[in-house]
């Protein structure tokens, strides 16, 4: 196990990170801010990546597959809002994930009936399928570290739009105090329309960049949505700056844990007991994590509320 | 001060006569125990069968609904205990033992021990957090049962000698019908006495006002995780009755889905309500089991049925019931 | 203060990140002594009243309550150890009746909430010490009442009485006239004085003339540190005391 | 939509006509098309209802009655829903679920009520060894393709390969079916989480190992996830070798370009030159937009054929369950895999063809056909059955 080895599976876990990061950003702004526990982001993602795939196919322009795809997905989300959402707001947090989890229910079947249930082709962009020679002794796929860009570009952007933004202080305000900010006249109607639109197009873009690398099906966003939830409980829910952090936590955490822990079991362990052994437990780093944090500190890394 | 009484002191509430009401928990039981008697004659067999597997889940769901709707805690891990449950008669199988007794009373325990254990950790997180932490470690469970290559991992284990319930084996071929009936008519009233004895209400008193439980002398934790690792032991039972039901265990029954049908079934039904957890049961896989006659296309009305729950019968459907009892 | 006062709090400290929000604070209670503590918006009662209860942790300092060591025990323990308290919030439970606010309160005195199989209604005890709660605190009229239907008053009695249940040997109550008009302070006075006989209690108010009327010993809170304690004569010719509070509160 | 119920409509005109038969043939098909196996599910689907259109709704010349439901890939409800087949419909065969542990769950309620289960896809170890069974009749044995794959990977010459599957009991079955047959060395063996979408880190280490060639069974979306970050990993150079499910059209048309070149082991591919096999694809394509069939819709196909060779065979009468059961285990019908038999524990004997993903005339990516690695193959745990 080389130094260059060890540092490519640093980059590995950093854009695993970041890729959830992506997702984990909506999610935690819509919570943070609305208070409103959204599991229908995950058909958001879906919805992007699948629009994406299908715009990118038809026109040859990942790019402007891209934004179609991230536009659809906002008129989707406002639908979204308009029709369930909206109600859900005022209501508590079990009221919103049982009815949101109706919305996944309705998305996946909508999504198999028009495209099927099958797979469907997301082709990475020509200039980006091959790798890159980052080191001489280390080629990198070249779509991920567009990737790892697209998910600093985004972390940053969202920091400067929340710290250093009037919208961003609206926004920041809405989380901290929802009462508060309306009594000092805060339009909050307006600032969560915003922030829904906002988390959508997030949702939307990581479906949009996902799909060349992973598998463009239903039931897709259910399975990214767990461990977007465990980054947003980590991180501190509503925390953009917590996401972020334990987006890259968790991104670490798991890929360090199938790349280091199954040869580290062996070396120490009998065989048979390390190779049983070795990929449960890297399968289920990320839960211990969340488990560890939690226990110590139970409202999550950097908690948004006081 | 200006408020006058407007009501006379409430008579003490178990005075109050025998209604309508008050009968119906005995007549389902009846019609229920004369079921398997009347099927045969209508060609209605296979639905013994149904509604066997609908009293072993409405177990479940009752205990969800116990530290849920009573106790306020919105757990999204409650198919973990039902999957120790059937793993611990898997285990015991495995181990050679032949008596259900033996085999779900162990369920019992080590699911109790489970939940116990979860709970001590899971508690001390509120709300979303705690929500999420117990899906963690109901997460853990079915990656473990997944891998656990002894009893099977994702391929399941099937379990080929029914296991053995002594004197009552022969008596029927149903036994294990009015045996499940039993239990979940024993966990029914277990639950509805609960609710109305100290523990059931200083749980609701938790529910309602943790701080001010609390500040008046309440061991808010403690009561908490009684009622936490009582309920992951009905549904550790549930467990193992669904291992005999199924003579078959896999990691299915723990994946988080099944923990959030759980849920869903408790809410559609009545979040504390007694009849909450086995109205939800009955509407949700009856629903299931229809709509898939009809269409491959089964999953959205479902979805559709649940906002409109949430937005109509925010309290449950058996609120619907509440108000009929109330007028009669 | 002599060595066998009821209650004695040393050193209180609490830091809120780099904020010293409680700054050594010392407070003593007598027997059957109403100690009533004031000070400006924001001088950290709340957060005082929290330590003493044990809803927040304690950074550095010592609690007891004859003799008992309060700093290591949790909120419940405290309260069976003779320490009751009311929330400046009126904390009630505002979905329940009236008596079934008070029959939770009795109950958490009157032996085990671990008992799981016998009905509670059947507990002749309970009742009684339920309705004895409404007559001290006169809600006995409207037991029947779901307590969040309840005027602004009869809550805070209520309230009140959910703390008297605990039996206390010290009752804190936070701001209990906060939010009241002139007819139902002077019930709340009224009540108080009653309570006199049963606890000594630790009063924190925003109400002058009810702090003056009522407390034997009135301490100073500013910035989360005592600033001067002593009879009502001595706060009220205390010129720093006039100066941060009564000059801007009292005569504003 | 409208073709079963026509079926339906002249089974019950059939039936007044033809007096011996009063009830119709019932076939009950257990179908995955929602869950984690849902498009495999969907291409089975396809297979059957071809092979009942085909047929005219009957099976040996028998109105026949075809129960369709969907059991999302849930071992727990297939047990649920088979009881219904049973107690409720009294069907007189079974098959359809795609993964292995639907099929472990619902096979013993199948045997005790004597009902032949005609796999349409799982094969699993079990009913392959110790629980093996008159009424099963497996297609393939799961370890075969990859015992198949071993044996091309020998005659290729690859000296040290990686090998990886999901970390449960079926994909280290799969990966010792390869190690079975496989003689060269092994430079890792890796394990990955059920259901991993990214394989950054597995891919490193391949990169790191520098094998020969890759094997891999990882089925459904964790192959598509895997394949399109491989090649994007810019390990071209070094071939992936697989199981016939894990490069076949499904996840061809999912991928696209990055399958090319990839070698792949199936019992059945669909330019086999055969007739029975061209029939069946044309027909496929037909009625199917030109989409190239799966060795899913293949199978249940096939699975639907051995139903209606056993109904003629036993004359109609189904009541006696062990001669249906000695006539599926004779097969007389032209099978689109070609001449296969069954061995002594129901599980075929029958040859392993070698695929590679090319473009065909018209462009499109798809499975052509090599050769034969393997003939009249039976799988490796036939000793252990007692039949």
């Amino acid at each position: 196990m080389d130094a260059i080895f060890i540092f490519e599976q640093l980059l590995n876990g950093l854009g695993y990170g970041l890729m959830l990061f992506l997702l984990a950003a909506g999610l935690t702004l819509v919570f943070g801010i609305m208070d409103t526990m959204n599991l229908a982001h995950g058909s958001l993602y879906m919805a992007g990546a699948y629009i994406a795939a299908k715009v990118h196919e038809s026109s040859g322009s990942f790019l402007g597959a891209v934004l179609v795809a991230i536009v659809a997905t906002i008129l989707i989300a406002a639908l979204i809002e308009w029709l369930v959402v909206r109600r859900l707001y005022s209501r508590d947090h079990l009221a919103q994930v049982l009815a949101t989890f109706g919305v996944i229910l309705i998305a996946d079947d909508l999504v198999k009936a028009i495209w099927g249930p099958s797979p469907i082709m997301a082709p990475t962009p020509a200039a980006l399928t091959g790798p890159v020679q980052l080191l001489a002794e280390l080629p990198y796929p070249a779509y991920r570290l567009v990737l790892l860009g697209v998910g600093l570009a985004v972390a940053l952007g969202l920091y400067l739009l929340v710290n250093h933004t009037r919208m961003g202080m609206l926004v920041r305000a809405g989380a901290s105090n929802r009462s508060m900010a309306e009594f000092m006249g805060v339009r909050v109607g307006r600032v969560f329309s915003f922030v829904f639109a906002l988390g959508a197009a997030l949702a939307a873009l990581a479906g949009a960049l996902m799909g060349p690398i992973g598998a463009v099906q239903i039931g897709m966003g259910e399975a990214i949505l767990i461990p977007a939830l465990v980054v947003i409980v980590i991180g501190g829910i509503g925390s953009v700056r917590g996401a972020f952090v334990a987006a890259l936590l968790v991104g670490l955490v798991d890929t360090a844990g199938r790349a280091f822990l199954p040869p580290m079991l062996r070396a120490v362990l009998p065989p048979s007991l390390a190779a049983d052994l070795g990929p449960a437990l890297a399968g289920i780093a990320m839960y211990v994590l969340m488990a560890a944090v939690l226990t110590l500190k139970p409202a999550g890394l950097f908690p948004a509320r006081a | 001060m200006s408020s006058v009484a407007t009501l006379p002191l409430p008579a003490g509430a178990g005075a109050r006569p025998r209604s309508a009401a008050s009968l119906l928990p005995w007549v389902v039981l009846a019609v229920l125990a004369a079921f398997p008697l009347i099927a045969p004659a209508f060609g209605l067999e296979y639905y013994i069968g149904f509604v066997r597997r609908l009293l072993i889940v409405m177990i479940a769901a009752t205990s969800l609904n116990f530290i849920l709707g009573y106790g306020g805690m919105v757990a999204l891990g409650h198919a973990g205990f039902v999957g120790v449950g059937a793993y611990t008669v898997v285990a015991m199988v495995e181990a050679g033992v032949g008596s259900a007794w033996a085999a779900w009373g162990m369920a019992i325990v080590i699911s109790a021990v489970f939940a116990a254990a979860i709970g001590a950790v899971s508690l001390r997180a509120r709300g979303v957090y705690f929500l999420m932490i117990t899906l963690a470690f109901a997460q853990m469970l079915y990656y473990l049962a997944v891998s656990l290559r002894t009893y099977g991992g994702d391929d399941g284990y099937g379990i080929y000698t029914p296991l053995s319930l002594g004197g009552l084996d022969g008596l029927h071929a149903d036994i294990f019908y009015w045996v499940v009936l039993a239990l979940a008519a024993l966990v029914f009233a277990f639950s509805s006495r609960v609710a109305v004895s100290r523990f059931g209400h200083a749980l609701m008193g938790i529910r309602d006002n943790e701080t001010r439980m609390a500040a008046m002398g309440y061991p808010v934790y403690r009561i908490k995780l009684v009622a936490f690792t009582g309920a992951g032991a009905v549904a550790g039972l549930a467990g193992a009755l669904l291992a005999s039901h199924n003579n078959f265990v896999s990691p299915s029954l723990m994946h988080w889905t099944e923990s959030a049908t759980l849920l869903v079934m408790v809410a559609i039904g009545g979040m504390g309500k007694r009849w909450g957890g086995p109205l939800g049961v009955a509407i949700w896989l009856t629903l299931a089991e229809v709509l898939k006659l009809y269409t491959e296309y089964w999953h959205w009305p479902i979805g559709l049925m649940l906002i409109l729950v949430v937005f109509f019968a925010p309290k449950g459907v058996a609120t619907l019931f509440e108000r009929k009892e109330k007028t009669q | 203060m002599s060595a066998t006062s009821l209650f004695e709090a040393k050193g209180l400290v609490k830091r809120f990140g780099g904020l010293l929000a409680t700054d050594h604070v010392d407070i003593t209670v007598e027997p059957g002594e109403i100690h009533a503590l004031i000070g400006p918006n924001g001088a950290g009662k709340s957060t005082l009243v929290n330590l003493i209860s044990g809803l927040l942790p304690l950074d550095e300092g010592s609690l007891s309550l004859d003799g008992v060591e309060l700093a290591a025990l949790a909120p419940h323990q405290r309260v069976r150890a003779g320490l009751s308290r009311c929330f400046q919030v009126t904390s009630v439970f505002k979905s329940d009746t009236v008596l079934d606010n008070l029959l939770l309160a009795a109950q958490a005195h009157a032996g085990s909430s671990f008992r799981f199989l016998s009905r509670r209604a059947a507990e002749d005890v309970l009742m009684e010490t339920a309705l004895r709660l409404a007559e001290t605190v006169g809600l006995a009229d409207v037991l029947g009442r779901i307590a969040g239907t309840l005027p602004h008053g009869a809550q805070r009695k209520l309230d009140v009485a959910l703390a008297l249940a605990a039996r206390p040997r010290l009752l804190l109550l936070d701001e209990p006239m906060a939010g009241m008009g002139p007819e139902d302070s002077l019930q709340m006075v009224a009540l108080i004085e009653q309570l006199r006989a049963q606890t000594a209690i630790l009063l924190i108010e925003h109400d002058m003339d009810a702090v003056f009327q009522l407390a034997d010993r009135i301490s100073v809170l500013v910035y989360g540190r005592v600033l001067t304690s002593g009879d009502a004569s001595h706060i009220k010719g205390h010129p720093e005391v006039q100066a941060v509070y009564l000059g801007t509160e009292a005569h504003a | 939509m409208f073709k079963p119920k026509h079926a339906v409509l002249a089974a019950v005109l059939c039936s007044a006509l033809v007096a011996q038969a009063a009830d119709p043939v019932k076939v009950g098909i257990a179908l995955d098309i929602s869950g984690p196996f849902a498009a495999a599910g969907a291409e089975a689907r396809d297979g059957f209802d071809l092979a009942i259109e085909t047929l005219g709704g009957k099976l040996g010349g028998q109105p026949a009655e075809f129960l369709k439901t969907d059991f999302a890939g849930n071992p727990e409800q297939a047990n649920q829903l088979v009881t219904r087949y049973l107690q409720r419909d009294k069907i007189d065969f079974f098959t359809g679920p795609i993964a292995s542990n639907s099929a472990l769950a619902v096979g013993p309620a199948l045997f005790a009520a004597k009902v032949p289960f005609i796999s349409s896809n799982p094969g699993p170890s079990q009913f392959a060894g110790k629980q093996c069974n008159p009424f099963f009749f497996g297609q393939y044995q799961n370890d075969t393709y990859d015992e198949a794959a071993g044996k091309f990977a020998n005659e290729k010459g690859y000296k040290n390969m990686v090998i990886i599957a999901p970390n449960y009991p079926a994909g280290k079955d799969h990966l010792n079916g390869f190690k079975r047959i496989y003689s060269g060395a092994l430079k890792d063996e890796i394990y990955t989480k059920v259901g991993q979408i990214d394989y950054a880190a597995e891919i490193a280490q391949i990169r790191a190992a520098k094998p020969d060639a890759v094997f891999f069974f990882l089925p459904g979306g964790m192959g598509i996830n895997f394949i399109k970050q491989y090649i994007g990993g810019g390990l071209k150079e070094i071939p992936l070798v697989a199981p016939g499910f894990s490069a076949d059209q499904d996840v061809i048309q999912a991928v696209g370009e990055p399958m090319l070149g990839l070698y792949n082991t199936a019992h059945w591919t669909h330019d086999l030159p055969l007739p029975a096999n061209a029939a069946f694809v044309s027909a496929f394509r037909k009625k199917y937009d030109g989409r190239y069939p799966t060795v899913y819709a293949a199978m249940a196909y096939d699975a639907i054929m051995a139903m209606d060779a056993a109904v003629r065979d036993v004359g109609g009468k189904l009541d006696d369950r062990a001669a249906v059961a000695k006539a599926l285990a004779k097969p007389s019908f032209k099978s689109v895999r070609g001449e296969f038999s069954y061995g002594a524990n129901n599980n075929p004997v029958q040859n392993y063809y070698l695929r590679v993903v090319e473009k065909d005339a018209e462009g499109k990516l798809t499975n052509k056909l090599v050769g034969t690695v393997m003939e009249k193959h039976q799988d490796a745990y036939v000793g252990e059955c007692a039949l």
